[in-house]
């Protein structure tokens, strides 16, 4: 994928930061967007393209500049809003992607470009509709909050008069009432459980490959990465064979398809 | 009603009524008051909005009000600094845009499944969906009849008093916030010219 | 002080008064609400003397009493046999969602404070904790070290004898729990880490 730097495209870029920027106010009232519909709307004003041929380049370009450029200031709650609808327009684009079922017939395919019209102009305008009672709703409850209930209850010296509530309550239904908790309760930190952090980059592994290479004759792919326990550690390995390979510092041969992979040092010796 | 026109013996009935309100600890349904102090639905209800009109021209620090379905004391809006002050714990943060989405379409489309509200706002709203349940302002009503038998929800009695609602029937028409005419033209010839290239 | 000789324009502190008192859970000191309301005790005393003996010309079903504590709203004694009935009939013979999470979370999780408890369950459970501390179920066993030293509360013996138990050791173990037990300890951590500040 390439990168192109768009000066002419300042104007999007301001707008799109606009956009980024309004959820910040405390209303929520996003100004250009509603949610990921209004999203897709906006892009086709300002990039004129067609809905169904967004360009994953160009929305991985925009919303990356407008992290960049906001960096300092822009929330949490933007950035990942922003994310989500990068995302989105990711999937759809992905699904555009892939075949469609052959239809010879030119109108019934019109047909169907139509009702995704409609359909998708039916979304677009309850997506608004939502997010309009939504923020007449916030205003309900901000009132409401004005005022706290009483919550006293019966005095002590009465109390004995009420039923006993544990009544028909088991120790088992309190364990299974405890796991519904824990299970609901929203966690207070971020699980990153599923982020893996590199640990080691394709430059270290080939400076790490320049000085033992040479001291080794004839070794193959197996023996030198057959230390490494991570899938990704043996990528990394790869590639940094295959970065030392396009600079003339090793001969790779493989003898047959899925054959063990011989790697022989022809670079420089400084190390050595 | 005047403020000194008030009848100096109080009827006994509205007295109980403000005694056992005393003691609640959630709104209490009129038809239940009338079981309590041996009087009408009706009788209650009218020494409700009485009493109620009482404090308000008495301009007490409380209020009586129907919430939910049912009659309780609240601290008046107007006091709302001290009672921060006192009970700053209490107030719950705010619901997220999102979250907030969520609750007005449970609110009006009701029953409904995870897959229809994901289908209304676009994207998946589990987690959304979750934070409600447990705050307790939606919850599963029932199921649907259909493939794997989806739970179908709606929101909850503290939904109605969290936005000081008597029943959902208070809810604002949906009417009034569907785009108007113009909008929805201006949004369609967007879509139309995205086409037509 | 005659019925109709109450200033029709209530004072803001005579109000914030009232509502104050209206949502607290425990009876309040003179020199606590002074603070609220941002005057000195002895006009908090005579604003409370002047309200109270409104509400007992007025007749109204319930009284501003002074007690130990402090000052609290109370039902009349007079209106005592509606209160009896409400609090035989009235109250649900079954403890609400909130009751039963909240007490759960004490068994398992004891000794914790209250807002360790309102953590877990992501909302303010001091209503709650009041009712469950009511009727016997759980207690003050001990207090924090951190600032404000709360209260850690824990289940009591009557708790264990009502649900059958010789002992807490004899609750149902938690690792049955597939899905959620991961959080649970990452919870369990959590609420360690809280308890050493």
């Amino acid at each position: 994928m390439v990168y192109t730097v768009q000066s002419e495209n300042r104007s999007r870029d301001e707008t799109l930061l606009h956009a980024a920027a309004a959820p910040k106010c405390p209303t929520v009232s996003t100004g250009a967007f509603n949610g990921p519909l209004e999203l897709l709307v906006h892009l086709v004003n300002t990039q004129e393209v067609d809905i169904y041929q967004v360009s994953l380049c160009q929305v991985v370009d925009d919303f990356l500049q407008v992290v960049f450029k906001t960096s300092l200031d822009i929330s949490l709650d933007t950035s990942t809003q922003f994310l989500l609808y990068a995302a989105i327009l990711l999937e759809i684009k992905s699904r555009c992607l892939l075949p469609q079922p052959p239809s010879d017939d030119q109108g019934e395919k019109e047909m169907n470009l139509l009702e995704q019209r409609d359909l998708l102009l039916n979304s677009l305008l309850s997506s608004r509709t939502y997010a309009r009672v939504a923020r007449h709703l916030s205003g309900m409850i901000e009132t409401a909050g004005l005022s706290l209930p009483r919550s006293w209850g019966l005095d002590t010296e009465l109390v004995w008069l009420a039923p006993d509530l544990l009544d028909g309550v088991s120790p088992e239904d309190l364990r299974s009432i405890f796991g519904k908790v824990i299970e609901n309760s929203i966690p207070l930190e971020v699980d990153l459980a599923h982020i893996s952090v590199d640990s080691i980059t394709v430059t270290d592994v080939a400076e790490e490959l320049s000085s033992s290479l040479p001291n080794l004759k004839n070794v193959t792919f197996f023996e030198i990465t057959s230390h490494l326990s991570e899938r990704i550690e043996v990528i990394v390995w790869f590639l940094a064979l295959l970065e030392l390979c396009k600079t003339g510092q090793v001969v790779l041969d493989q003898g047959e398809l899925f054959g063990e992979l011989h790697i022989k040092w022809i670079g420089d010796y400084e190390n050595g | 009603m005047k403020t000194d026109s008030f009848r100096p013996s109080r009827a006994v009935e509205a007295r109980a009524i403000e005694a056992v309100l005393m003691v609640a600890t959630e709104p209490l349904a009129t038809q239940f008051l009338a079981g309590i102090v041996e009087t009408t639905p009706e009788e209650v209800e009218r020494i409700c909005i009485e009493i109620s009109g009482w404090y308000e021209s008495n301009q007490t620090g409380f209020q009586l009000v129907k919430v939910a379905g049912g009659w309780r004391f609240a601290s008046h809006p107007d006091m709302y600094m001290f009672v921060e002050k006192f009970a700053k714990e209490g107030f719950s943060t705010r619901l997220s845009a999102a979250a907030m989405e969520t609750l007005a379409i449970v609110a009006y489309k009701q029953p409904l499944s995870r897959s229809q509200i994901a289908a209304v706002r676009g994207v998946n709203s589990d987690g959304v969906i979750r934070l409600l349940s447990q705050r307790g302002y939606i919850s599963v009503h029932g199921h649907a009849s259909g493939p794997g038998q989806p739970g179908l929800y709606g929101t909850t009695p503290a939904f109605l008093e969290k936005l000081g609602l008597n029943s959902l029937d208070d809810l604002p028409p949906l009417a009034g916030f569907v785009p108007g005419l113009e909008e929805a033209e201006v949004l369609d010839s967007q879509l139309g010219d995205s086409h037509n290239e």
